[in-house]
């Protein structure tokens, strides 16, 4: 049994052996080699699949998309806040345009960043009132890092 | 010329570096201390690293020099970014005895400052998007400045009118450039340009320029030689892009008459002529709907999107440029272009977070293959994708006999193509590829923006890739520090076939 | 037409398929039991095993017909080789109501027989090369039947004069063709000829033709539609040949001229419309130096080496055939050649032994990449060269605005390319095309035996190769088996750069 | 140490590790993965070559050139009789034209197979007397099994 973290939460997934294959629901798997896999079900054709697993991620191509699951396992990294207060990417700090006991709205612009050369604005996810502010100018984050606390306001 | 240095990394680097070697001309690779062994490198005949890591290496003339002078090149080709369009890079060069590889350093300052190429082109009778340059004396205390700039601003704007684009003299490639809607957005505007400008290229001038909506970013490629020939090689259409940098671009213009191009072209060649120019480089001009077009900047090196003219004219241009810089002739002939041709960006990017970049190994990168496929990478599997550079890390190009055979040449490149550990936007142009607005050539500058009003999103994790997630979890993983605990071959050395 | 079958396998088979999901249709490839897995099998929309293992399971017109219709393909393209040219076979795609991507059987079979094609061409106008059919009758009495048609041979030989080549009426590609010097040897090149193509094509009549040393072998593309045109795509010289096949093409022919191009041009159009031709096919012809030229014969299907005229005629012949089966017009336009494009042929098999055929694990197999190069294969790496099919694995294509810059570029390209674990003749192409001869463009179809008179021998192992297999041999290794032993990191998952 | 099997008799190379590299004679070699290293001496620029070990041969790729070096050493396959009186590939014998006792001269054809669809002539390498034939029409070999004996004449 594997599960993934989702946006709709986690979801279960139980790969049955069978052989040299795997039956999961209705797909019949086959690996081919490290990263490929033939894929049948859905009454289509088979057709190949490439996968790897990157730290606590499954990478995978199917056709013609990319997707990255998330597993849910003992020493998973945690899935991390991705909401608009942490840095997007790994950069310096150029502004930081609010305060502790800002009231500010959804889209307001809380930190200036410089990343790749580019300037980057990271605004507030939702409604309500910054409560910490962890950077100052001219520091560096990296990615992923919280740069500002919004607690929603409850009224 | 018998040994090219080239001052740069990625992509470029390694298509200047072949086309070096097929010339029969030795190559010269310089690598920052985080790219040794980066596929460059190891293109060219010998390669050097410099001090340092990231950009900052790349940017330093001293020790490019230092690498020119101790591996032996007699040249340098500067790529695009970096060094490309700095008048004293090539200046330096000049002066160490080496032959660059490029236009006068002259005509870089004439083109590289966006208010004198403004004037210079209005002299040479070359149509400008309608605007103002902003043109105030400097006291050297920088609030102060500001605030006779921002009066200056103000008051051009107003004859400019809003909509309108405040942009650095030096910048390019949408670095120091903002839109304002209107008079209150003007201050914050300037600040931020200005402050952008001067880290990026210490210099804070800025012009104003009519923002022109569903204008189509139109350029043109042209070569000069020293012999008193400039030719033009036809147009590119590069409007659809994200974050005022390009993504798809095409070749030739779907909205392009003969008519049309001779004029375009000709006010290329003009542009050109008027800063007595030597070598490769593109004339940018927006195209509006009633086929009037206004010169926007010319770039004065080697273009990131130059295959796609390379496909529909046959003339290899990185060849050129090192014939032009030989002092011989260049070999082109007649203009006559043969089929369609679409260049994708392929950037380490989310595009359903706002393009930012990305970073990650490319644990899996098999790049699509085929008739009319041209795959200009400057990584190859195995790569790790860094925050220091800029993320692009490769051009997926096609050559179809038309229009809707390119589109369908490159959506089964995009399908085939598996990057894997490293976010990038292949998805995302694959879908691209499939919008009313692309496949009727109905391109302009904000296309994007208004398909994908409020972002684009990953599509959904079907049963499919869900049960391919979760076999490949459930079998003895590869993990990516290296140590492997998998009895399974090698794809490398797995000899036999195997069932589907 | 929505369902394409391709009655094929290796790189033809996988052009081909990737033609068809360009063109919004669905395909069906076909695979013998050894072929399972194989990289065209992974093209198709889905894929048929046909029973038994070799060549005789693509030969197989009910297996074939029958996989069509489970699979519902509604449309049958036979690439080249196997029952491309036999008219039987396209009679029965026909007659199964499904639509044939060829020509007429009746066009297959006129020009299949290379004596009715000999007699057809005479009649058109078209020149032949000098020469007499043997037309005996037969008794079923097989080695009467030898002695009457020996009679015929020994007295036609006398008109037709030595040396002469021998040829199977039913031949092609070198098979059932013999070179004889005098009349000695009359009896046995016919004996072994006969039986050849006995075994072949189950068909032993035989041709004389004159041998024309010092000719070039100069093919022309035709394509013709059902709408009444027909068209020439310009010429392709194929004089470079071991043992009667092709390894070294290029477009356009070196002494070729506009005026010559026009006239032999015309012939082939003048060929193709003397038996009603449809589809794309190809008249070759033996160009002497003095500018006369003869017809050899006409092969009703797809060439090999179609991609150089691709590249300098930005045509998309397969897409072309797709579209005329489908009873379209063509989308061809005027024939406008740019640039020059060389093809070799990446044979399994050993140059320094006489060009037999090899067998082994691809171990490592690296294709050369970079702008201008085209790599159509039918394998990848960890593949297994069999010793049952063709030895031809793929080609490599280069396109470049001259004929010097192809050469160069085909000179780095097989440089780049790594095949390990089985043999192959890529070194032999890379020292061939240092050769004078390849180099001026003084091709003929004996150039390789007199370039190489006592065999092509491979470079001495130098130093650095000692040294680095003394390093791989020092390392733990992977067997081919697959059991890893090694604690390396595998390169798909090795994230770090590297130090050079 | 590791022993070769070339033309001119066995060769012997020693590869002295060196940190993360090796020293052979005047060339410097680093592995850089499964299948690359880097080389550098003879006072050029470094380069990369491609080598893999198949069964008891090592194939590699340097400077634009593939060579295949037989190993010498315990477990190692006969590096195979390479005269003409060996198959040269996997086929069907179609004719033999000598019997034991037969004189004959280099370049004699002994035998004549079929494969890959082309028949392929198996030449006498000297001169000589055939004392022995394996084969019959109609049989199929392996590559590099022994067809005919031919023993040179000692006159």
């Amino acid at each position: 049994m594997v599960e993934f973290r989702t946006p709709e939460g986690t979801v279960e997934v139980h790969p049955v052996p069978d052989g040299r294959s795997w039956i999961v629901g209705d797909h019949r798997l086959t690996r081919l080699d490290d990263v490929r896999w033939s894929v049948e079900g859905e009454g289509r054709p088979a057709r190949i699949a490439h996968a790897i697993r990157v730290d606590d991620d499954v990478w995978l191509h199917v056709d013609g998309r990319v997707h990255r699951l998330s597993l849910v396992e003992p020493g998973a990294r945690s899935g991390g806040a991705e909401g608009g207060c942490t840095a997007p990417m790994p950069g310096a700090v150029l502004e930081v345009l609010v305060s502790v006991g800002d009231e500010v709205e959804a889209g307001t612009p809380l930190v200036v960043m410089e990343a790749m050369k580019m300037e980057h604005r990271v605004m507030a996810p939702t409604d309500g009132t910054v409560v910490a502010v962890h950077v100052e100018v001219g520091g560096r984050v990296l990615q992923g890092q919280t740069l500002v606390d919004v607690e929603t306001d409850v009224s | 010329m018998r040994c090219v240095l080239v001052a740069n990394r990625g992509e470029i680097a390694c298509r200047v570096l072949r086309a070096c070697t097929e010339a029969g001309l030795d190559s010269v690779a310089i690598f920052a201390e985080d790219e040794a062994g980066s596929l460059h490198t190891e293109l060219a005949t010998r390669s050097v690293g410099l001090s340092g890591e990231g950009p900052s290496a790349y940017l330093n003339v001293d020790a490019i020099l230092e690498a020119a002078r101790s591996s032996g090149a007699d040249a340098v080709h500067p790529g695009f970014g970096f060094l490309s369009e700095r008048a004293d890079f090539a200046r330096a060069v000049v002066a160490a005895g080496l032959v660059w590889i490029g236009p006068s350093p002259d005509a870089i300052e004439r083109m590289g400052d966006k208010m004198t190429a403004r004037i210079t082109m209005r002299e040479a009778g070359v149509p400008v998007i309608p605007g103002c340059e902003i043109e105030t004396d400097a006291t050297g205390d920088d609030e102060r400045d500001l605030l006779t700039v921002l009066q200056a601003v103000e008051s051009a704007a107003v004859e400019v009118g809003f909509p309108l684009l405040l942009k650095a003299s030096a910048g390019g490639g949408g670095k120091g450039m903002r839109e304002v809607s209107s008079r209150e957005g003007l201050e914050e505007a300037l600040r931020s340009a200005r402050r952008e400008a001067m880290a990026a290229f210490g210099d804070g001038r800025v012009y104003l320029e009519r923002l022109l909506r569903n204008a189509r970013h139109v350029e043109v490629q042209v070569l000069a030689d020293e012999h008193g020939r400039t030719v033009h090689l036809g147009e590119r259409e590069c409007s659809i892009q994200r974050r005022h940098q390009k993504v798809f671009e095409e070749a030739p213009c779907p909205v392009m008459d003969e008519d049309l191009r001779a004029r375009i072209g000709a006010a290329a060649v003009a542009a050109a002529e008027a800063v007595a120019y030597v070598g490769a480089g593109t004339v940018e001009f927006l195209l509006e709907a009633d086929g009037s077009f206004h010169f926007l900047e010319m770039n004065t090196r080697i273009q990131v999107e130059h295959p796609i003219t390379e496909a529909i004219t046959g003339v290899d241009i990185v060849a050129e440029q090192l014939r032009i810089a030989a002092g011989e002739r260049m070999q082109v002939g007649d203009l006559h272009l043969q089929g369609h041709a679409i260049e994708v960006r392929i950037y380490a990017e989310d595009p359903s977070n706002g393009f930012l970049p990305s970073i990650g190994p490319l644990a899996v990168f098999r790049p699509p293959t085929g008739p009319g496929v041209r795959f200009d990478t400057g990584v190859r599997e195995g790569d790790n994708v860094s925050p220091s550079y800029d993320p692009m890390l490769a051009k997926l190009v096609v050559h179809a006999p038309n229009r809707p055979q390119a589109l369908a040449r490159m959506r089964r490149a995009l399908n085939d193509f598996v990057v894997l550990g490293t976010t990038t936007n292949v998805s995302f142009l694959r879908d691209l590829l499939d919008q009313e607005a692309v496949v009727g050539g109905h391109t302009h500058t904000t296309l994007i923006d208004e398909v994908y009003p409020s972002g684009w999103t990953a599509p959904p994790v079907g049963e499919a890739a869900r049960a391919v997630a979760a076999c490949a979890a459930s079998v003895p993983p590869r993990s990516v520090s290296g140590t492997s605990s998998n009895a399974e071959p090698s794809p490398f050395i797995t000899i036999g076939r195997r069932l589907p």
